[in-house]
């Protein structure tokens, strides 16, 4: 009966809120298109936001929740393109459900991303942070050279691919849907407090028994994988797919995604992937030829800012004021673990040295507390 | 106090959402569904999209330039008719991507022809849309085979990329005895004038070396050069900007060869002169700013008033776009100016191809057969 | 069946030359609470490092159980029985107390849930959460830790961080549970209580315990049987009392 | 073969100089500057700006050096000294912001073209069959020059010694007195007047300036850095001289050019796969 009990717990308004924000974007644009007032633009725009929405999530898991770098997402996304519209290229000649073909070549993009994810997360178990960060850098590049020169996939000229028409967005949401599903009930499971642990402490989860290699692994697969499909729905909106799109630049930008929304935060990489899809497509024409640098200063911008206002030792007494949970809940602060921070017994920063080896001994430790999804509580806790 | 967070969340993201559909939705809430959108027209809406930022933006200004010319010209003598021409040009940062998002937003607001994108792969991915609605276009710049093949309604004015390539090939081997050729693998367009290079010299016969770089990670040409340094000739399929670099890069490195550019060469002499660079440098175009022709001067005359520069081949390019555009129309006699994009197209389409229609432009006299493909003349044009 | 949880033979591990720690022979009883003193620097927290895996140890093997772990790496060790405690607290600072505990009964074998179980919440999720839940707060309780349970780590006091990392170490189902200076920090009333849990936990979940400690009295108090080191070597070891009486012992600690 | 291993010990120069900017700063403030690249792109441009309005090229040099030393030290002050004490993932996050940011003033104020810049021209020499530019021997020789004295600086210097104190245990040295934050800001000021200085000679060789130039020569330089031992000078030049030369020579077979790139991270990614702490790195233990 336990099981009833909990499902009935999983759809509590807080643990479904980002099923209700993708599931809105989905209802409100089928009705509007059975309205016939759905302009083309539209549609694309929120086919855009069902990847954009994948790659953030995606990528939150890796940096937000396993606590590493990754500068190559864009290329798991490349490898999902190429790999999964080429074989949507040869699948259409023998299947005539364009909506079939759609789902085959997801699972062929990325599986084969995944694939790619084990390769690149088999460095991330001897590397560490800034290491880390530039080796997946590196192999974004390494990709994207290896695509562009293969006949096969178009060389320099990008791989041609077919479109599957204005209801792609259609199929982009309930992906995103999907993927939302399985992503946040890995979080929230004992899997999830794994990954956590590692990122919180690598050396007390080593020695809590938690298997380290398997956990990286998985998430670099894991995260791969969903990129892979981001890539596929990219081109099959996108004709054609060319490697200078899944440039370094395009892995800051799915970054900045995820800094904006808060790391180790899905429903804010979901609001700020929606955001930042938008406002590019409003600053397309907005921004007149060279001005069109504004948008990539103000990425910097909120890049420096947020995370000096989010991570800054020194800033800390103004974070807590200016809480947006504390300015709320004052009446509760009691309950509040902030709070505890005036506990007479609380043993005062003890001074560790820095760690000597970036690559052996840091510890990826953040010094804003998280707010990761909290599980959902087993019935009677 | 979790729960009051994400209620905000909520409340945010789905603003955001509704904003997203309010945007959109409020330029043709008259309009209703697709196709409709012409109705409201006042003007014959001719839409385009091109860089206007990133590293390829001048040629997309430069394109814009010329065709905002044209139009205006066009518009103070009286327009078609009476009902005069409206431009617009999208950015598209030369990607594939922004391509088709200007795409769809021009086509809301009422685009009936088109001068595709200037640039290939954004190009390729406006004529995917532009096949699905049979809308018209004309590219001025798009030179790869594919932007026009199997597509009936997508034009071109300048010239393909292996016309180029077949055309320097039979130069070179007339010219010169011990040829050589670098292109760049990340860019459509030099492979695509290397491909034909490669085919005509293969049946010519001939020989040559050859060496590749790659713009996006290397900007130092000394290597290349070396392999080529005992060329009496180099072929440079490429835009001026590393084209300048290797022209440098040859006259540091002693190499004495002559080097011939393609139709991409124009603006190399902002960036190279006989102080910096001692070889020769020469270059295939079908437009010469310096010419005595009438046409051409008057477009020249024209450009640098509005302007205040010369124009390059590019806005040659859009101006006889426009304008292959207006005389097609002109012939048929459109007059309609709510005509819906697919019966223009059809209509521009049998225009165009017709036998005796023929346009004398800044860029030479064109034809232009059912393939799309542009017939007209090149030239090889000096720098240095 | 050997007669000693932990036996180590001859262990020791040399840092580019230098010896650390060398030919350490420690026999362990089930159910013991053993002591393990040295002055700074003697190489105790090495020897616990050798234990669990973080380093190799160059010469020497050790066996628990019988069961030879030289050379296995932490998890593994771990998972055959050996937990540990930091002498710098290592929590899991940005997680809540009782996740804290949770993750400690990750490798259960009553709790195994694959991965793909998880994603797909079948059944046996969440009845493994439940479980593992239940479990945790069992463990939080005998800590007083209960009511702290949803706080982070990071905002407990010292006394009951030291308590929870103990806590989560006792999650892992440990046969040898090793303490590096649990009640360094610590009020003496804090201490005493500690004492208390201590011989609680190896009462009641057959554990053996091999603690580093500096306070004294906490180890006469406390300790069957006890090691000294000093410069890495053995100096004294067995009964409490005669071995701190020991000259060697009280000259290494005073100094000379 | 011969003039391709000159061309690739030029470049590899100009890589060991940018590396050398990383190395330090990695070593001294254990952080990855990842702006670090885009420092020699304000000295490209400060070259500009100076050539523009007819100023002599030495002159441009000297300003090159100033302003990328100043912007090195308020880089630091305004968007990385908060951040000391903050994770690795938060500094490394700021510094790619940074690095955006000083792209895209760049291109606010100079436009997104590439535009030519001619500092000085050179003739060639013949060594042993090969044509050799003059401006590859000088980047080659002052390359060395500013290596060894860098090298003399920090053994010998006051200063210098503090650098490797901060270097070695940050907590320790401020106990012994070195004011860290100060020794940080220095290492910055040195690290980005190198940058420029790697800016002139890359202009040297290409001579042209657009707001991405430093972005690609940066991340191969870090790679170099890391090839060589992060926090060695030795490391750092041998690193950047070691992908110079790889660069090159893969560009001179035409099979593999396409894929230079490629090359070089695989190598990088191959390294730190067998030797995590590089080339001439020296081997630190985990502390626990």
């Amino acid at each position: 009966m336990n099981y009833f009990k909990n499902i009935k717990n999983a759809f509590k308004f807080k643990n479904c809120i980002n099923y209700i924000i993708v599931g809105a974007m989905l209802i409100i644009s089928l009705v509007m298109s059975s309205m016939g007032e759905l302009p083309r633009s539209s549609a694309d725009l929120l086919a855009q936001m069902g990847y954009s929405i994948l790659l953030a999530v995606s990528l939150n898991l890796v940096v937000g929740f396993l606590g590493e770098l990754s500068l190559g997402h864009a290329g798991f996304m490349c490898v999902g393109a190429y790999i999964g519209c080429y074989f949507a290229n040869s699948l259409y000649e023998v299947i005539d459900s364009k909506l079939l073909v759609l789902i085959i070549s997801m699972l062929i993009g990325g599986s084969v991303a995944a694939v790619f994810g084990l390769i690149i997360g088999l460095p991330a178990l001897r590397l560490k942070g800034d290491y880390l960060a530039i080796v997946t850098l590196a192999f974004g590049e390494i990709v994207r050279t290896i695509f562009k020169n293969q006949p096969a996939f178009g060389a320099a000229l990008g791989l041609s691919t077919k479109r599957f028409g204005s209801d792609l967005y259609i199929v982009a949401l309930i992906v995103v849907l999907i993927s939302l599903f399985l992503i946040q009930n890995i979080i929230r499971s004992k899997h999830g407090r794994a990954i956590t642990a590692i990122r919180d402490n690598e050396i007390a989860a080593k020695a809590m028994g938690i298997n380290i290699t398997y956990y990286k692994l998985f998430v670099f697969v894991f995260a791969a994988f969903f990129a892979g499909v981001a890539g596929v729905i990219f081109g099959s909106k996108v004709t054609p797919v060319t490697y200078s799109f899944f440039s370094f630049n395009y892995s800051i930008e799915i970054l900045v995604m995820v800094v904006l929304g808060g790391m180790g935060n899905i429903t804010g990489s979901i609001i700020s992937a929606v955001f930042i899809t938008y406002l590019n497509f409003q600053l397309q024409d907005k921004l007149p030829g060279e001005l069109a640098a504004l948008k990539y200063l103000v990425y910097a911008i909120i890049l420096i800012l947020v995370v000096i206002y989010n991570n800054a030792p020194k800033l800390a007494a103004l974070r807590e004021k200016l809480s947006i949970s504390n300015a709320i809940s004052s009446k509760k602060k009691s309950k509040n673990p902030a709070a505890q921070h005036d506990d007479k017994n609380r043993w005062d920063v003890v001074p560790t040295k820095i760690p000597m080896d970036e690559i052996v001994s840091t510890d990826l430790k953040q010094e804003k507390a998280y707010t990761p999804d909290k599980p959902e509580k087993g019935g009677t806790e | 106090m979790k729960t009051f967070k994400k209620v905000v969340a909520a409340a945010m993201s789905l603003a955001l959402i509704g904003s997203c559909f309010a945007g959109c939705g409020a330029k043709n809430a008259k309009s209703g569904a697709a196709g409709e959108y012409t109705a409201n027209n006042t003007e014959y809406f001719i839409g385009s999209t091109g860089p206007l930022t990133g590293d390829a933006a001048s040629y997309g200004i430069s394109v814009n330039n010329g065709a905002m010319l044209a139009v205006e010209e066009i518009n103070a003598a009286g327009g078609l008719n009476g009902v005069k021409f409206k431009f617009e040009m999208k950015d598209d940062k030369a990607t594939a991507q922004d391509a088709t998002t200007g795409y769809n937003s021009l086509y809301e607001a009422g685009m009936q022809i088109s001068l595709g994108s200037v640039t290939t792969d954004s190009c390729d991915s406006f004529a995917t849309s532009a096949v699905e609605d049979n809308l018209f276009y004309i590219t001025p710049s798009a030179s790869a085979a594919k932007v026009i093949d199997g597509r009936d309604n997508g034009f071109r004015v300048c010239f393909g990329d292996p016309d180029q390539g077949t055309l320097a090939a039979d130069y070179i081997v007339e010219t010169y005895k011990n040829a050589g050729v670098i292109y760049n693998t990340s860019d459509s367009y030099s492979m695509g004038v290397y491909e034909a290079f490669k085919a005509e010299m293969g049946v010519k016969g001939a020989t040559f070396t050859e060496a590749t770089f790659d713009a996006e990670n290397n900007k130092d040409f000394s290597t290349q050069i070396a392999t080529l340094k005992d060329c009496d000739v180099i072929f440079l399929p490429m835009y001026y900007t590393e084209g300048s670099l290797i022209c440098k890069a040859a006259t540091a490195k002693g190499c004495k060869a002559d080097l011939i550019g393609t139709d991409g060469f124009d603006g190399i002499a902002d960036l190279i002169d006989s102080k910096t660079v001692s070889n020769k440098v020469k270059y295939i175009t079908p437009f010469d700013a310096e010419s005595k022709n009438e046409t051409v001067s008057k477009f020249v005359e024209s450009y640098k008033a509005k302007y205040g520069k010369t124009p390059d081949q590019f806005a040659a390019d859009g101006y006889d776009a426009i304008y292959a555009i207006y005389n097609a129309m002109k012939a048929a006699g459109v007059n309609d100016v709510t005509i819906a994009p697919s019966d223009l197209c059809e209509t521009v389409k049998a225009s165009i191809t017709a036998s005796d229609f023929s346009l004398t432009g800044a860029t030479g006299t064109m034809t232009w057969d059912a393939t799309g493909a542009c017939h007209k003349e090149l030239q090889f044009k000096d720098v240095l | 069946m050997s007669d000693y949880v932990l036996e180590t033979k001859n262990l020791g591990i040399s840092f580019g030359g230098l010896k650390a720690v060398q030919d350490v022979n420690l026999k362990i009883k089930k159910g013991q609470i053993y002591g393990l003193i040295g002055p700074n620097g003697a190489g105790k927290t090495t020897v616990f490092n050798l234990l669990t895996g973080v380093y190799k140890p160059t010469t020497g093997t050790f066996f628990l159980n019988g069961e030879e772990l030289t050379g296995k790496g932490q998890e593994k060790i771990n998972h055959k029985g050996i937990a540990r405690t930091f002498q710098n607290i290592r929590l899991f600072n940005n997680m809540s107390v009782i996740r804290n505990v949770l993750v400690g009964l990750h490798n259960q074998p009553e709790f195994k849930c694959n991965p793909f179980v998880s994603m797909l919440k079948l059944p046996k999720h969440y009845d493994t959460e439940v479980r593992m839940r239940n479990k945790a707060k069992e463990i939080l309780k005998i800590f007083d830790l209960y009511e702290e349970r949803n706080n982070l780590a990071c905002n407990l006091p010292y006394g009951k961080q030291r308590k929870l990392e103990i806590a989560r170490a006792l999650a892992t189902n440990p046969k040898l549970l090793l303490l590096d200076e649990p009640a360094a920090g610590m009020n003496p009333n804090e201490t005493a209580e500690l004492m208390d849990t201590v011989r609680y936990i190896r009462d009641n979940f057959d554990v053996t315990v091999l603690l580093i400690e500096h306070d004294i009295k906490f180890v006469s108090g406390l300790c069957d049987e006890i090691t000294v080191l000093n410069f890495g070597t053995v100096l004294c070891q067995g009964d409490v009392e005669k071995a701190l009486n020991d000259p060697e012992v009280v000259k290494a600690y005073i100094g000379g | 073969m011969l003039s391709t291993l000159f061309d690739g010990l030029s470049l590899g120069a100009i890589y060991a100089l940018i590396a050398l900017g990383y190395t330090m700063v990695y070593g001294i403030a254990k952080m990855l500057n990842f702006a670090h690249g885009d420092i020699i792109m304000v000295g490209a441009y400060t070259i500009l700006t100076t050539l523009t309005m007819n100023g002599h090229p030495i002159i441009g040099v000297v300003a090159a050096v100033l302003v990328c030393t100043v912007a090195g030290i308020v880089i630091e002050k305004v968007a990385y000294k908060p951040l000391r004490g903050a994770s690795p993932l938060a500094v490394l996050i700021t510094a790619i912001g940074v690095s955006y940011f000083l792209q895209s003033v760049a291109q606010l104020i100079f436009g997104s073209k590439s535009q030519a810049v001619q500092l000085a021209s050179f003739g060639t020499v013949k060594i042993a069959n090969a044509e050799i530019n003059i401006g590859t021997l000088i980047t080659l020789v002052v390359g060395a020059v500013i290596m060894i004295a860098l090298t003399l600086f920090v053994k010998y210097t006051r200063t210098g010694r503090a650098m490797q104190a901060v270097s070695e245990d940050r907590g320790a040295a401020q106990l012994m007195g070195v004011n860290v934050n100060k020794i940080i800001m220095i290492t910055f000021a040195i690290g980005s007047a190198l940058a420029a200085a790697a800016g002139v000679f890359y202009l040297l060789q290409i001579p042209a300036v657009s707001p991405t130039l430093g972005s690609m020569p940066g991340i191969k330089a870090f790679a170099a850095a890391v090839i060589g031992g992060i926090g060695s000078i030795p490391g750092a030049m041998l690193g950047g001289v070691v992908l110079g030369v790889v660069e090159k020579f893969a560009l001179s077979v035409p099979a593999l050019a396409p894929y230079a790139t490629a090359i070089e991270f695989a190598l990088l990614i191959l390294i730190l796969l067998v030797r995590p702490i590089g080339i001439l790195g020296k081997k630190r233990r985990e502390k626990v």
